[in-house]
This record gives C-alpha cells, sequence and structure tokens, in this order.
C-alpha cells in the first residue's frame, strides 16, 4: 500500500491541483478509489479527505468499490422478470458467493450489475457478460456463462 | 466623485457605489434588497441558486447580482414581472423536492426558504416526480443533518473550507444527487470535524440545525440577548437565546467586527454550564469541614466583620484580593477599588498574565 | 521472383483507427507483410488514420485498402484477411484489380461535395510520424508566426473571420486580444479535447490523424496571446487519441517545436495532457479549468471570463480541438485565404459527425454555409431504406432538431441559432419516419440531465423534472398540459440556468416541441406513439388473413398474453401483452403488426 | 489583516488557542500569505508553514537573536527605518553577532535552511506581521522573549502600517481588560502607578481615601507571605488558582495556611476547597459590564437572565465594601464605566450607550473619540517617540529535561476545553467529544517507553505525578510532550515549575522537565 502511494505522491511532487491526477493513479494501482489510499494522501498534502472524495463521487470514472474482472449486467427488463430472470441472477450470485448489498464477488472475479430493459426482449432473459449478449439464459446457460467468462 | 466610486442606476435612480462591487453588494449599499439563498458575506460567491438574477440593461439575459461586477453606468432593475416570474419559478423547483414540513420543522419562522415561499405564493405542489426521502443524520451530540431539505446552495461546505478551513464537508455526488456530505460519509468526530457549528450559522434551511436547541422553542419566541463570548480573549459576539429565563441556545451575530457571525464550538456550544446543577445558588459558609448554606446578609456580614477583624488585628497589609480576567471591567475596577478603599492596601492583584 | 521487380514503387494504406482495428485491420496489414514478404516483393505499408470513419468516413466499409502501384490509386472495401490473398496475386502482381471488392460509386459522391482543410491530411499521413508531417509542410504555419509578432498573427486570425468551432462561435481573434492585453501572468492555453457530445467524434478524428496540427495550432495561439504554458484537456474515453498526442507531442519537444526558445524566435512554450475523468460538464470552459485545477468541474458565473481569470486565476484562452486544427492552414495561407470560404459571418469549413437513419454514415467537412439538402442527400446519399427524411438533430444535446421543411436552409452559426438548434462541436444526426421525437428529446434530456453538475437549480432540478414530465408522455402517462409545462421549465431553465449545459439542455425539447408538436399531442390525448417507438404505446394485433397459424408467438409470448389452438389463428389479450415484441420477432409470416 | 504578505505566528496555536483569530490568518493563507511558524509542536499551521522553526522550548531569545543576525549578515534590514524611528542600533548588532548560524542551530535545533529561509521571508515580505501567544509570555523570559520579537520587527521595520506590526494573542477573554482596570499591585486603574503622586491624588480625591505610594503584594507574594503565615486574609474573585497555577502543591499550602480565604465562583473548584466562605459568583449571561478583547476593543456584555443567586459580583462587592465602612452605591454597572471614564484617559470616552454596536478600541480619550484602530502608527509610547532596540541573550528554561526527567512537558489548551474546565466540561457534547486530558507523545518516544496509544501512563516532575492516557503523534517532537489544564482528574500544574518571569510574574507553563514511565 505506502509503497504503491509513495510511488504516486513522487510523481506529483505535491505539484497543485494533482487531486484527479492522483485520485486517476490510485484507481489505476488498486483498480478502485479505496478508503484508506485516500485517507493517506490527504493527510500528507493537507488536502480534506472529503475534497478527494467530493471528487471521486463527482466523476464517473471513480469506482469506491472494486469491481470484478468480468462484468455480468443482467436485464430486469418486464419480459426478463416475466421470464424469471430474478431467479437466474440470484443462481448467479449464490454460485460466486457474492455477499448480500454486494455486486462483486468476494475473490474480484465477478461483478454482477442490474440494468434496466436492454431492448431484447424477444430474447429473455437477457445477460450481457463482458459485453457478449447471452439470450434466452436458463439457470443451465447461466453456469456455462460463467465457466466460459471465467476462462476468458 | 474619487476614482474608486462609480455611478450606477438602480431600479431607475442613481447610486454610487464602489468599483469592485458585485450589483449585489452596491444594492444592498442603494438600500435595495435583493433575495438570494447561496449568498453569504463571508464567502466568495457562487451563483447557485440563482435568485438574485437581476435585469442589466444591454444584457439580454438576466445576470445573477452576486456574481456580477458593478460596471460605470450600468442601468439594473431588480424587480420586474419577468424577474419575479423566473425567481418564483426557480423556488418552486426547490419546494419540488423539499419536504415542506414546515409545521413541525426546527427552522420554522427563521428559514429563508419558507419566507420566500410566502413571498412569492408558490409551492412545488405542480411537479409529482422524485423527492429526496433520506434518513435524518444524529450521529455527534452538535449539529443535525436533514439531507432532504438541502437545497445544494453550497454554504456550509464552502464555510467549512473557505473559513474555517475544516474540510470537514464537500459537495459529494452530481446533478440531482449531489449532496453535502463528509468522506465517504462517515459520522461527524474530532478526527474530522472542529464542531464550530459554522455550517449551522450559515444554512438557510432546515437542513443543518444545531442539535441541543431542536425543539426548545421557536426562533420568533426567543428572546435575543447581544453578548461578549466569555471564553478566550478574541471578543466574538453572539446572541444568547432565552426562553422562560432559560439560555436554550446561541445564534451568531453576524454584524459583529470581531467575528461576523463565526463561532468555535465553546462560543457556540459551550453554554450548558449556565444553568448546570452544580452552580452554586447560596452563599456557604464552612463549619469545621462542611460547608453549610446561609443567606447573603449573613454571609456578607461575617465577611465584613472578619476582614475588619484581621485589618485591626494585623493590619491593611495583610490583606488582600485576586480578581480575574474572566470577571468584567467593572467587577475588576470595583475589586482594585475596594481593596484599595476598603482593606486601605495595594494588595490586589489578578491573573491578566496567564 | 522475377515479376516481384515489376511491381513499380509499390504503396498500400490500411485503416488503423479505432474502427479499423475493430475490423481487424492489423491482421489485414500483418497479411499483406507476409504475402508480399514470401514474394520478396519491397512495399511501404502506410498505417492510416482514423476511426470508424475517419479517414473518408467509410470505415463502414471497413476495412479500406488502397492498393497504389505506379501514383495509380484502387480502394478496396470491406477487405478481410482471407481476401489479400487474391489481390496480392490480380492486383499488385498481374496488376488486375478485383473489381467486385472495390468501393462502390457512393464512395466517391461522399467526397466531391467536400471541402477539406482539417480532414485533408487525415488518412493520407502516419499519424505517429513527425516526419510525415513535417514533409507536408508541417509546423511552417507556426514557424511564420513566431517570426512576426504576436499582434500581427492575432490580427491574420482576426481577418480570418475565425469562429469558436466549440459550440458557441465567438470570434477566436477577439478572445485572444482580449486575454493578450488581460493582467496577470504567467497565461495559459488549454486545447478543449473533451468531447462529450454523443454522435459526435470529429476532435477525436482529428487528433487522431493529425495530432500535430493541433499542437502546431497551440503553438500559434500560445504565441499570441503571450501564454508560456499550454494543457491539453481530453477525455479518457480517448485512449488512441492520447496516445498518439503523447507521442506527436514528445516528438514536437525533441525537435524543438515546444520546450525553450522554439526554433530561435526566443518564445518558450510546452504542452501536458490532463485527462479528464468522466464528466460531459467538464466541456464547459469554467468546469474544465475547476477538472484542471483538480476540483470538482462545476462551472462558475462569467464574468470574469477566463480570458480575466482562468486557469489558477490568469489570463486564459480556451480553443477547441478543431479552431486550433485549423490555425496552421490559416497562417500558412493567409486569413484572406481562410474569409473566402464560407458565409458572410461564418467563414471557413465546418467538420461534421454525419451519424443516423442515413446512408453515408461518415465524418464530413463542408463549407460554411452549404445547405442542410446537401449535405444529407449528395452526401450522405439521404436515409437508409429510401425512407422519409425526417428531421436533422445538429449541436448535440445543446442543439435542436430541424425539420424536412428546413432542409434548403444554410448550415452557419446564426441559421441554425434562428431555428432553435445551434452548430454545437458538430454532430449531426438525421432522423426519418421511423423516428419518435418525444423518445429522441428524452435520449437527449436524460443524457444532459444525468450529466447536470448540480450547481444551479434549474438545471439540477428543472432537467429532473422536464424528464420525468417527457417519460411519462412516452409511457402513455402524459396529461393534458404536460406540453406547455415542458414548455414553461424549458424557457426558465434557459433564462435562468448558470452554464451553457443548462441555458441550451431544453433545446431539444423546445425545438421538438415547435415542429413536431402534434407527436408529443398524439402521445397524450390518442396514447399512440406514431412512429411506433414508445414501447408502452406500441399495439401488438394479429392480422387474421396472414396467419398460418404456426403458434411460433404463442411459444415466444412471455407473459402468456397470447390464445393460440391448432388450426386457429391467434390472439393477443392486451391487457396481459407487455409489449415487449418477443411475438412480433417470433411471427415468420410477419402477420403480427 | 488579510493582506499580509509573511506572517510570522511564533509560539502561537491559534487554531486552538483563538480559533476566530485563526480564520484572519487563513484568509491571508488563502490570498497567498507566505508562512513561517516557529512552535515546538507540529500544530495544524506548522504543517501548513513555508518554513516550520521547529525551536526547542525556551530558546526563544537565541532563534530571534540568529534571525536578526542573518538578516544583518545579508544587508536585508530597513535601513531607514532603522536610522529614523529608533535607537540603540549599534548595541544589538554588536550582540547578534554573537549568535551566528551554528550557535543557534544547536540551542534551537533548527536546521540553518530554514533559519535562512524564515529570515528571507520576514526581512524581504512588503507587509509583514508577526503574532505571538503564550509560547512567548509563559517563559521565566517572557519578557524579553517579547522585546526580541520586537528587535527583528523594528530590523526589518515591519511596524506602523496596516499589515505590519506585532499582535499577542492573549489568553483569557478578559485578559486586557483585567490589566487595564488596575487589580494589580503597583498600579492604579489605566496603569497609572501608584508611586505618581499627581496620579495618586486623582484617585485619592475621586475615592476619598488616601492611597500608599508603595506597592503592594503580587499574588505570587501574597500565597508566599501566606505559607510563612505573614498574610491572613484573601478574597479570591472568580479565579481557580489552585488548579491553575504552577506547582499546585506549593500553592496549596498557601491556601491551607491563610486565616481567612473568601472565593466568589459560579461553581465549586479546587480553590474553593479551602475556602471559608464562598460567595456565589453570576455567569456571563447574568449581568451587565463590558470585556476588553485583545484587540483593545470594549464590548458590552448583556444581561440574559437574573442571577441564579439573586446577586451578581458588582452588586456583592458594593454591599460587602458597604457593610465594611465604605459605601459603594451604583444602580447599574453602567454608572461604574462613566466613573472609570472619569479617571482611566484610556477609557475616558466609553460609556455604554457608545457601546451599542461593535464597541470601541481604546485609546478613546474623548465622547467624540472614534477609538483608535492601529496603536503606535506615528509615535512610539516611549518619551523621544524613537523606538529602542534590547540586546539580549539566551538563558533557556529555569528547568531542563536531565536523565531522571528526560522529557520537556508543554502545557497549553486545547480548542474544546477552556482553562480549569469547569464551564466546557459542564457543557452538554464538549465533554463527550474530549473527556480526559491525553498526554500528546511522539512515535518514536512512545515506541522507546514502548507506550501505546490510549495506555495509561504517569508522568511525575520534581513536584508531583499524575496518571494520563497518551496519545502517540507527530504533534509533539520527539523529546517534548504536552499537557492541557483542562481537567480536574489530571491536574497537569501539579508538575509545572515555579520559575517566572521576574517582571510580570508570568509562570514558566510552557516548559518543564518531566519522566514518563506506564
Amino acid at each position: 500500500m505506502t509503497e504503491k502511494n509513495e510511488q504516486i505522491l513522487d510523481k506529483y511532487d505535491r505539484e497543485k491541483g494533482s487531486v484527479i491526477s492522483i485520485l486517476q493513479d490510485v484507481q489505476e494501482a488498486y483498480g478502485y478509489i479505496p478508503e484508506d489510499a485516500v485517507f493517506w494522501f490527504s493527510e500528507r498534502l493537507n488536502i480534506p479527505a472529503s475534497s478527494f472524495f467530493g471528487v471521486t463521487t463527482f466523476y464517473a470514472q471513480f469506482y469506491l468499490k472494486p469491481r470484478g474482472k468480468n462484468i455480468i449486467t443482467a436485464c430486469c427488463g418486464t419480459a426478463c422478470h416475466v421470464k424469471g430472470s430474478a431467479g437466474i441472477i440470484n443462481r448467479v450470485r449464490e454460485e460466486l458467493k457474492i455477499p448480500a448489498g454486494e455486486t462483486t464477488s468476494t475473490d474480484g472475479k465477478f461483478t454482477v450489475e442490474t440494468i434496466a430493459c436492454v431492448g431484447a426482449c424477444s430474447i429473455a432473459p437477457v445477460f450481457i457478460g463482458n459485453k457478449k449478449v447471452f439470450g434466452k439464459m436458463t439457470l443451465e446457460k447461466a453456469s456455462e456463462m460463467l465457466k466460459e467468462l471465467d476462462k476468458g | 466623485m474619487s476614482d474608486n466610486k462609480i455611478k450606477i442606476t438602480i431600479n431607475g435612480t442613481e447610486t454610487l457605489c464602489n468599483r469592485e462591487d458585485t450589483i449585489l453588494k452596491a444594492a444592498k449599499r442603494a438600500g435595495v434588497h435583493i433575495p438570494t439563498l447561496c449568498n453569504d458575506e463571508r464567502l466568495e460567491p457562487y451563483g447557485g441558486c440563482r435568485l438574485c438574477i437581476v435585469e442589466v440593461k444591454g444584457v439580454a439575459r438576466p445576470l445573477t447580482a452576486c456574481t456580477t461586477p458593478v460596471a460605470e453606468n450600468m442601468e439594473v432593475v431588480t424587480e420586474s414581472d419577468t424577474i419575479r416570474k423566473m425567481r418564483a419559478h426557480v423556488i418552486e423547483l426547490l419546494l419540488s423536492n423539499h419536504p415542506n414540513d414546515c409545521m413541525r420543522c426546527e427552522k420554522t419562522g427563521d428559514c429563508a426558504l419558507q419566507n420566500l415561499s410566502y413571498e412569492y405564493g408558490v409551492d412545488g405542489s405542480r411537479y409529482e416526480g422524485e423527492k429526496w426521502d433520506l434518513p435524518i443524520r444524529e450521529d455527534n451530540p452538535f449539529i443535525t443533518y436533514e439531507p432532504n431539505k438541502c437545497i445544494l446552495c453550497g454554504r456550509c461546505t464552502r464555510i467549512c473550507n473557505e473559513v474555517v478551513m475544516a474540510g470537514t464537508i464537500e459537495l459529494t455526488g452530481r446533478g440531482f444527487n449531489s449532496m453535502p456530505d463528509t468522506a465517504f460519509r462517515k459520522p461527524r468526530t474530532l478526527e474530522n470535524c472542529e464542531f464550530c457549528g459554522q455550517c449551522v450559522s450559515t444554512c438557510p434551511t432546515g437542513a443543518l440545525t444545531d442539535r441541543k436547541g431542536r425543539g426548545k422553542g421557536r426562533s420568533y419566541e426567543m428572546k435575543k440577548v447581544k453578548t461578549t463570548c466569555s471564553y478566550c480573549g478574541t471578543g466574538c459576539n453572539f446572541y444568547l437565546n432565552v426562553k422562560d429565563n432559560k439560555v436554550v441556545k446561541v445564534t451568531s451575530a453576524y454584524e459583529a467586527p470581531v467575528n461576523q457571525g463565526n463561532l468555535c464550538i465553546k462560543g457556540r456550544y459551550g453554554y450548558d454550564f449556565i444553568h448546570h446543577p452544580d452552580r452554586i445558588k447560596t452563599p456557604l459558609i464552612r463549619k469545621g469541614d462542611k460547608f453549610v448554606e446561609a443567606s447573603w446578609d449573613e454571609a456578607l456580614e461575617l465577611v465584613a466583620d472578619k476582614f475588619n477583624e484581621l485589618i485591626k488585628k494585623y493590619g491593611r497589609e495583610k490583606v488582600g484580593g485576586f480578581s480575574s480576567s474572566r470577571c468584567t471591567n467593572e467587577e475588576n475596577y470595583l475589586l482594585s477599588k475596594w481593596v484599595r478603599c476598603a482593606i486601605g492596601s495595594n494588595n490586589v492583584d489578578n491573573c491578566a498574565r496567564v | 521472383m522475377s515479376d516481384a521487380t515489376n511491381v513499380k514503387d509499390l504503396l498500400i494504406r490500411v485503416c488503423v483507427g479505432t474502427g479499423g482495428l475493430a475490423a481487424g485491420s492489423q491482421e489485414v496489414i500483418d497479411e499483406f507483410g507476409r504475402q508480399l514478404g514470401d514474394r520478396g516483393i519491397e512495399a511501404e505499408i502506410v498505417k492510416k488514420c482514423v476511426n470508424k470513419t475517419g479517414c473518408r468516413g467509410f470505415c463502414a466499409k471497413d476495412v479500406l485498402v488502397d492498393i497504389i502501384i505506379g501514383g495509380k490509386s484502387e480502394t478496396y472495401q470491406l477487405i478481410s484477411t482471407d481476401k489479400v490473398g487474391r489481390i496480392v496475386e490480380e492486383h499488385i502482381l498481374k496488376g488486375e484489380p478485383v473489381k467486385e471488392w472495390l468501393v462502390g460509386p457512393e464512395y466517391h459522391s461522399f467526397h466531391d461535395r467536400q471541402t477539406k482543410i482539417l480532414l485533408k491530411q487525415c488518412g493520407h499521413i502516419d499519424p505517429e510520424d513527425i516526419q510525415a508531417y513535417l514533409a507536408i509542410g508541417g509546423y511552417e504555419g507556426a514557424k511564420k508566426a513566431l517570426s512576426g509578432k504576436p499582434a500581427a498573427v492575432i490580427d491574420e486570425i482576426k481577418s480570418s473571420g475565425l469562429r469558436g468551432r466549440g459550440g458557441a462561435g465567438f470570434p477566436t481573434g477577439l478572445k485572444w486580444e482580449i486575454c493578450s492585453k488581460a493582467e496577470g501572468h504567467p497565461k495559459y492555453i488549454i486545447c478543449n479535447a473533451d468531447e462529450g457530445d454523443p454522435g459526435a467524434f470529429m476532435d477525436r478524428s482529428v487528433i487522431e490523424g493529425n495530432p500535430h496540427s493541433v499542437i502546431e495550432g497551440m503553438i500559434i495561439a500560445g504565441y499570441a496571446i503571450g501564454a508560456s504554458y499550454g494543457y491539453v484537456y481530453i477525455r479518457a474515453e480517448y485512449p488512441l487519441a492520447i496516445h498518439r498526442l503523447k507521442i506527436a507531442i514528445s516528438d514536437a519537444r525533441s525537435r524543438g517545436f515546444l520546450g525553450k526558445n522554439i526554433s530561435g524566435s526566443g518564445f518558450d512554450f510546452d504542452i501536458r495532457i490532463k485527462e479528464g475523468a468522466g464528466a460531459f460538464i467538464c466541456g464547459e470552459e469554467t468546469a474544465l479549468i475547476a477538472s484542471i485545477e483538480g476540483k470538482r468541474g462545476m462551472p462558475r458565473a462569467k464574468p470574469p471570463f477566463p480570458a480575466h481569470k482562468g486557469l489558477w486565476g490568469k489570463p486564459t484562452v480556451i480553443n477547441n480541438v478543431e479552431t486550433l486544427a485549423n490555425l496552421p492552414a490559416i497562417i500558412t495561407n493567409g486569413g484572406k485565404w481562410y474569409a473566402s470560404i464560407g458565409t458572410e459571418k461564418s467563414k471557413g469549413t465546418k467538420v461534421f459527425a454525419l451519424t443516423g437513419r442515413i446512408k453515408n454514415t461518415g465524418l464530413i467537412e463542408v463549407p460554411m454555409g452549404i445547405s442542410l439538402k446537401e449535405i444529407i442527400y449528395d452526401i450522405g446519399g439521404g436515409c437508409e431504406k429510401n425512407r422519409k427524411f425526417k428531421a436533422v438533430q445538429t449541436g448535440g444535446p445543446s442543439g435542436g432538431c430541424i425539420p424536412a421543411s428546413h432542409i434548403d436552409m444554410p448550415v452557419d452559426y446564426e441559421s441554425l441559432m434562428g431555428v432553435g438548434s445551434m452548430m454545437g462541436s458538430g454532430g449531426m444526426v438525421v432522423m426519418d419516419e421511423t423516428t419518435c421525437m418525444v423518445d429522441m428529446s428524452k435520449f437527449f434530456l436524460s443524457f444532459t440531465q444525468s450529466e447536470s453538475c448540480g450547481k444551479c437549480v434549474p438545471c439540477r432540478v428543472g432537467t429532473k423534472r422536464m424528464l420525468e414530465i417527457l417519460t411519462r408522455i412516452t409511457e402513455g402517462k402524459g396529461k393534458e398540459g404536460d406540453i406547455e409545462l415542458l414548455l414553461e421549465l424549458g424557457t426558465n431553465i434557459k433564462a435562468t440556468s448558470l452554464c451553457g449545459l443548462g441555458m441550451s439542455a431544453p433545446n431539444p425539447v423546445l425545438s421538438t416541441v415547435r415542429f413536431f408538436r402534434e407527436e408529443y399531442e398524439a402521445h397524450i390525448r390518442e396514447g399512440i406513439c406514431p412512429a411506433s417507438v414508445c414501447k408502452a404505446l406500441r399495439r401488438y394485433v394479429v392480422n387474421v388473413e396472414m396467419c398460418k397459424m404456426c403458434g411460433k408467438c404463442f411459444k415466444a409470448c412471455p407473459s402468456g398474453a397470447i390464445t393460440w389452438e391448432k388450426k386457429k389463428p391467434a390472439s393477443i389479450d392486451k391487457g396481459k401483452c407487455i409489449k415487449c415484441g418477443a411475438c412480433y420477432e417470433a411471427c415468420p409470416f410477419s402477420a403480427i403488426t | 489583516m488579510p493582506d499580509i504578505d509573511t506572517l510570522f505566528l511564533f509560539g502561537s496555536n491559534p487554531t486552538e488557542g483563538h480559533p476566530i483569530v485563526s480564520h484572519w490568518l487563513k484568509k491571508a493563507l488563502r490570498k497567498g500569505a507566505k508562512l513561517v511558524v516557529g512552535d515546538p509542536r507540529k500544530t495544524w499551521m506548522a504543517r501548513r508553514a513555508d518554513v516550520w522553526l521547529n525551536l526547542k522550548p525556551g530558546s526563544n531569545i537565541a532563534m530571534m537573536n540568529g534571525l536578526v543576525n542573518v538578516i544583518l549578515q545579508n544587508g536585508w534590514e530597513n535601513k531607514e527605518f532603522i536610522a529614523k524611528r529608533t535607537e540603540g542600533f549599534e548595541e544589538i548588532r554588536e550582540k547578534v553577532k554573537e549568535y551566528d548560524l551554528d550557535r543557534v542551530e544547536k540551542l534551537t535545533g533548527v536546521s540553518k535552511e530554514n533559519i535562512i529561509e524564515a529570515a528571507r521571508l520576514y526581512s524581504h515580505a512588503e507587509k509583514a506581521m508577526i503574532v505571538y501567544g503564550l509560547g512567548v509570555t509563559e517563559h521565566r523570559t517572557g519578557t524579553e522573549n517579547a522585546m526580541a520579537i520586537a528587535n527583528l520587527a523594528l530590523v526589518c521595520g515591519q511596524l506602523g502600517r496596516p499589515s505590519t506590526g506585532i499582535m499577542a494573542l492573549r489568553g483569557q477573554n478578559n485578559v486586557q481588560g483585567a490589566s487595564d482596570l488596575g487589580p494589580l499591585p503597583a498600579t492604579l486603574p489605566g496603569y497609572q502607578s501608584v508611586a505618581d503622586d499627581k496620579g495618586r491624588e486623582k484617585f485619592e480625591k475621586a475615592w476619598g481615601v488616601k492611597i500608599s505610594p508603595k506597592p503592594g503584594l503580587k499574588s505570587v507574594e501574597m500565597l508566599d507571605e501566606c505559607r510563612r503565615g505573614n498574610f491572613k486574609g484573601i478574597f479570591i474573585l472568580g479565579e481557580d488558582p489552585a488548579q491553575t497555577d504552577p506547582d499546585l502543591k506549593h500553592v496549596w499550602g498557601a491556601l491551607e495556611a491563610v486565616e481567612f480565604l473568601v472565593v466568589q465562583d459560579i461553581f465549586h473548584t479546587e480553590t474553593t476547597k479551602f475556602a471559608h466562605v464562598i460567595l456565589p459568583g453570576a455567569s456571563f449571561a447574568e449581568k451587565d459590564g463590558t470585556f476588553t478583547n485583545g484587540e483593545r476593543r470594549v464590548q458590552r456584555v448583556r444581561k440574559a437572565i437574573e442571577p441564579l443567586s439573586g446577586m451578581a459580583e458588582w452588586q456583592v462587592l458594593s454591599r460587602l465594601s458597604t457593610l465594611m465602612g465604605y459605601p459603594m452605591n451604583y444602580n447599574h454597572p453602567s454608572e461604574i464605566m462613566d466613573e472609570i471614564a472619569s479617571l482611566v484617559p484610556i477609557y475616558g470616552g466609553i460609556s455604554y450607550d457608545r457601546l451599542d454596536n461593535g464597541g470601541i478600541q481604546w485609546p478613546c480619550p474623548t465622547k467624540d473619540h472614534p477609538g483608535t484602530t492601529t496603536l503606535y502608527t506615528d509615535l512610539f509610547s516611549r518619551p523621544g517617540g524613537l523606538a529602542k532596540f534590547i540586546a539580549l541573550d539566551h538563558s533557556g528554561s529555569g528547568e531542563v529535561p536531565d536523565e531522571q526527567y528526560p522529557y520537556v512537558l508543554i502545557t497549553g489548551r486545547v480548542r474544546e476545553h477552556y482553562n480549569n474546565g469547569s464551564m466546557t466540561k459542564r457543557s452538554a457534547g464538549i465533554n463527550d467529544v474530549v473527556p480526559e486530558e491525553l498526554l500528546e507523545i511522539n512515535p518514536a518516544d512512545a515506541k522507546q517507553l514502548n507506550i501505546n496509544h490510549g495506555e495509561y501512563v504517569k508522568v511525575s516532575s520534581r513536584r508531583g505525578e499524575i496518571k494520563v492516557k497518551a496519545k502517540v503523534t507527530d504533534r509533539s517532537q520527539a523529546g517534548n510532550v504536552f499537557l492541557t489544564f483542562h481537567h480536574r482528574e489530571a491536574l497537569s500544574n501539579i508538575l509545572t515549575s515555579g520559575f517566572r518571569d521576574p517582571i510580570t510574574g508570568t509562570p514558566e507553563y510552557k516548559s518543564c522537565a518531566v519522566r514518563i514511565e506506564k
């Protein structure tokens, strides 16, 4: 931790206005913006942690939680819902051991997010894994999808 | 006219103002009221609430008086049907995302938004749509935060960063979902907050209120007594808010030359001692190793006799008094006079050096 | 081997832009390399720009390959590795081009009506090689500018009549003059490459295709206003552009075009890149400045203008990529030359990203004042499937929709403003009868609303309320008076918002209400979406004549809204139907409408 | 104040001790003022300083002499100002020569580079201001420390112009007023010496009594006399020497010995324990009056509620005096102020009706005088109107660390509490966020003594010991530890030494030697 941070700190050498650049490097280094990293820089630069947080939450690019290697997006449109997407989502979350209230598996391999209708109701339920569309999803196909994505 | 003064026209009346004035300042000098929500003279101009928009001759769209600098011969109109309609519309939008629970709101009677809603005769009812529904935050002894009542004027975050430089809170999020908050929305503790209550002192609505004063009475029920802080030597002024002969709250005196309404944790929240049960309320006379209550007459006669006796027995030089730099000028003067006249020595001193 | 010698100075150009690469251009290049290598043929293979419609606006037909033998050029489209062999055999060796793979006539018509200044070199030079840029007279403009007085440069630009290409169209020379006269040091020049409009990629194309033209432009501008430092604020979403810009900057530095005492002129100037972090609002100059200062990208009220109080409170000029990229040509050829192109008030050319329901989608550069008609029909080739042209949206989320009735209007700043739209950064989205205007304005509103910074009330709450109203209209829950409410909100938001985003956010709605009010009314009163785009307002019915009773729709329906038995036509229960269109897709006989 | 180019903050921690004053300083910083901080502790300001002079406690004079020396060596002094406005320059020029960088570095522990940079920033600034606090005065050399600072300001001519000068941040709300209005053994109200016949006669006439031209005893002396049994009666008004004076055991001895002790206060304190009679005091909310703040601004205190005990101090004193045979009849404190105005020239123009908006800064000799914002603008308050340089020598603290007591204890305040805590500890919330005393100790020292954050430790000096929780922080430098004096449960003044400034009698709260054990 400290070592990574020190490198970033040296790079900007306390130049003014470097908050965003630092956060970009932090996200590069950790995959997201860890709380303690923010407090670490805040302490050294005499820049309030709240400023870092304000910036982090303003720009779409920054994530406050680590996201998985693979991103799965499940459609929650009416059609998918009727065709039982909810059940499949739960199964997927179980298989990936994603803690309740979280979106990312503890091993950090998968992030499961849900979005409103993707407009592909004809092949509902629809999942999108790493930008690839998986239609007419079933419990079985879901596990296959996970294997496929995991292999990469 | 001095070269620092320039002439502008406000609502048809010529007036002199300073070159570096904003339209808002100039109007204030000229005694013209312009409504504002995000303006606080302790802070840099912000231009977020848009209520201070005025018409400036030669400019197509309305300009915000708080951010626009005056210019020689500028012609400003602060009230017109168009302007009033626009302001009303802005207030309406604010109210469309506001709980509008004035009847039980701590701020009622002292709320800028409530007053504007009244003055412009609007509410938010024309817009059904999303309203914030966030829990009240009472995670510390001093400051209660009701996000739903926040109008994003940014005054709390600005005073925290511009004036106090505590950096406790900052605007977080974006757009409709932005709100003032601490880093990672953590509770306020001494780690991240000075508890000076400056944010409360500048909040125009009920979003930030003094927790200790909540429910203790409406602003208009309070007798507000302006006085000088009795802690450090800065000499800040503030108002003691008194209800039923009890001090229930301290509020800012923005006109105070020393502190312009700014206060620290002691000045704003260090008042409960006044009514603390430990207060000594009657004279006490030592009987053995105990103290027994006595009347003023009893006690003062005893003290007077005893001192006179000591003086007779040992001489004036053996008696004296200490006063304190906590006491008023009058008391200090009186003590030195008392020692020199009633006792008759120069044995008088105080802790002024500490 | 002998025939290899017959191939006289063979030149092969292949697209390696964002789109080109996606279409596999790198593989194609390698394949050519391998095949020619096997035959021992010497060839220069030029990687050309740029992106999915960059070079010739035809990366829709990627991979595009030019085979130039002895100066004679042929262009192939839709080339993949498996086609390389035959091209080498027949065209390169035997000199007989593979006719059926060559580009068609629309490819040429697409170009003939254009006037290229900025895009001239895009696709012809290797953007990662400063030599290529120098070879075509690169940095001559800068040298010429630096040899004279800054004031002279400003006059030249003033005489050219160049106006800011970022959208508002403020005269560039005037902006510079104000800044050059402003108190304060150091001064800054900022290149605004935060191209956020959906459906706009002009700036990216220019940077990816010809990064040095931007750098040269910044040197010229910097010299004119007396800036010692320049920033390029560019979206992090443009990795290729950033990559090429970095290369270009360090090359320029090593050649002495950046740094101390640039080519002996005594002028010190250097550039650094600041990457955005994902906020559309940072395209607004004061927000952009805040962002470079490491703050939340929230605009502040003007005046004071950046030319007086900008970055770190110092005088600053912000020009967008296209504006800057124009400068070298203007300086080299003179302001008069530039002023000879375009209209009386709008000079020069403008790059547009032509997208939407149009045949030849692409990146085009046209003289100011060209008519919409020419762009849409002569260059764009009209709507796809020859559907009826309905409207074109210019200026992205800040602009408005221009109806077919105005198709003869000239394209320049004033005219566009006149019809409630704007030039904007140059997005042009073409719409036909299958586009729902309510849905369209909802789309743009949802964009601006989600990008509102939240500082000022009208934009923060107002756009939210507008979006909510539009949403309920497209969901068939619209009410009488909604249109009036939209108009009231729109006009007030325009009038009272703090920055350009809020001031222009209502434009898509206001212009569509102005020209297509009946569509809104249809949604609200009849509960119909004329373009049948708004799902909630679609009505699926079985055309009994055409139904072959196969039951595919029955199986496809996710909500059990379809009743069907063998040998009986299906029927749809409106109550249960969730209007997902599954049956419509499933029906082999298009009996469902 | 915000137009300062260089702010030199010395021995003061305004963000804790004077939060609202610190707002002004912060404003100056935001406007780009350079900041030099002289403080052994890494305070909020020190963390943000352009130069932090992390001097050893007690090395103030060496520090100042060193800075002056650097300035003279480099010819950075303001020659015109020195020539026109000062005297005794040669003397100091010679003296500071003894304070070359090597020696100063040794004495103060501050690096040469920082000393030079600080000297440069202060002397080169067009407008530089020095703000100092109790870190300067609460040493046995307090008065000399202040003079040494004056020398620096004079050498650079950073005086008498807006945004320049020397500002002292004083401890208590009415420190200024209390010294102005004469509860002092050697002077009558308004700094009029008892020895001066004319002044004395004025008061004798007004008060109708004879006043001895011989100065009385200082509080310390009274206490010493008590312990020897030579002093018999004391009336203590709103003071808590038994907690806030240094070397408490010494004080307690005295208070036990005195024959008759009357204490008037609003709460029971360490001192009331020794009283024979305790009289209830009235809080500032229960009476009318005035306070005079650090910038000499006389401001109103207004009665918000009735005195809980029925009487305010001014009434009590009047009745007591009358009972003792010297009648005092005042109907309202305003009458006392009118009497003050008639006798004290610097308050001559002050009356309640003039104080309604904002108060008045003395000197304000007449009813129509607007008051005085900057002092010493034209003439210095010495005869002849020239400022005199005073050559000074480093003598260090009265007690320095040794093997037995290896650490230097610095005492001071935290923002949340005030003095003996009798008020703040009884204010809801404040005591919740800062419930107890904490010993600030540097991580290195803590490691060496293997003390963990939050552990209880024993702090002892030659005069006694206390138990407190440790707060491991780099605010304290290695070798120094810090305590407040707000908490009755941990009376830090048991530890502090009895050394005092010979002129003012101010105790050396800022430096004594202690030992720390688990």
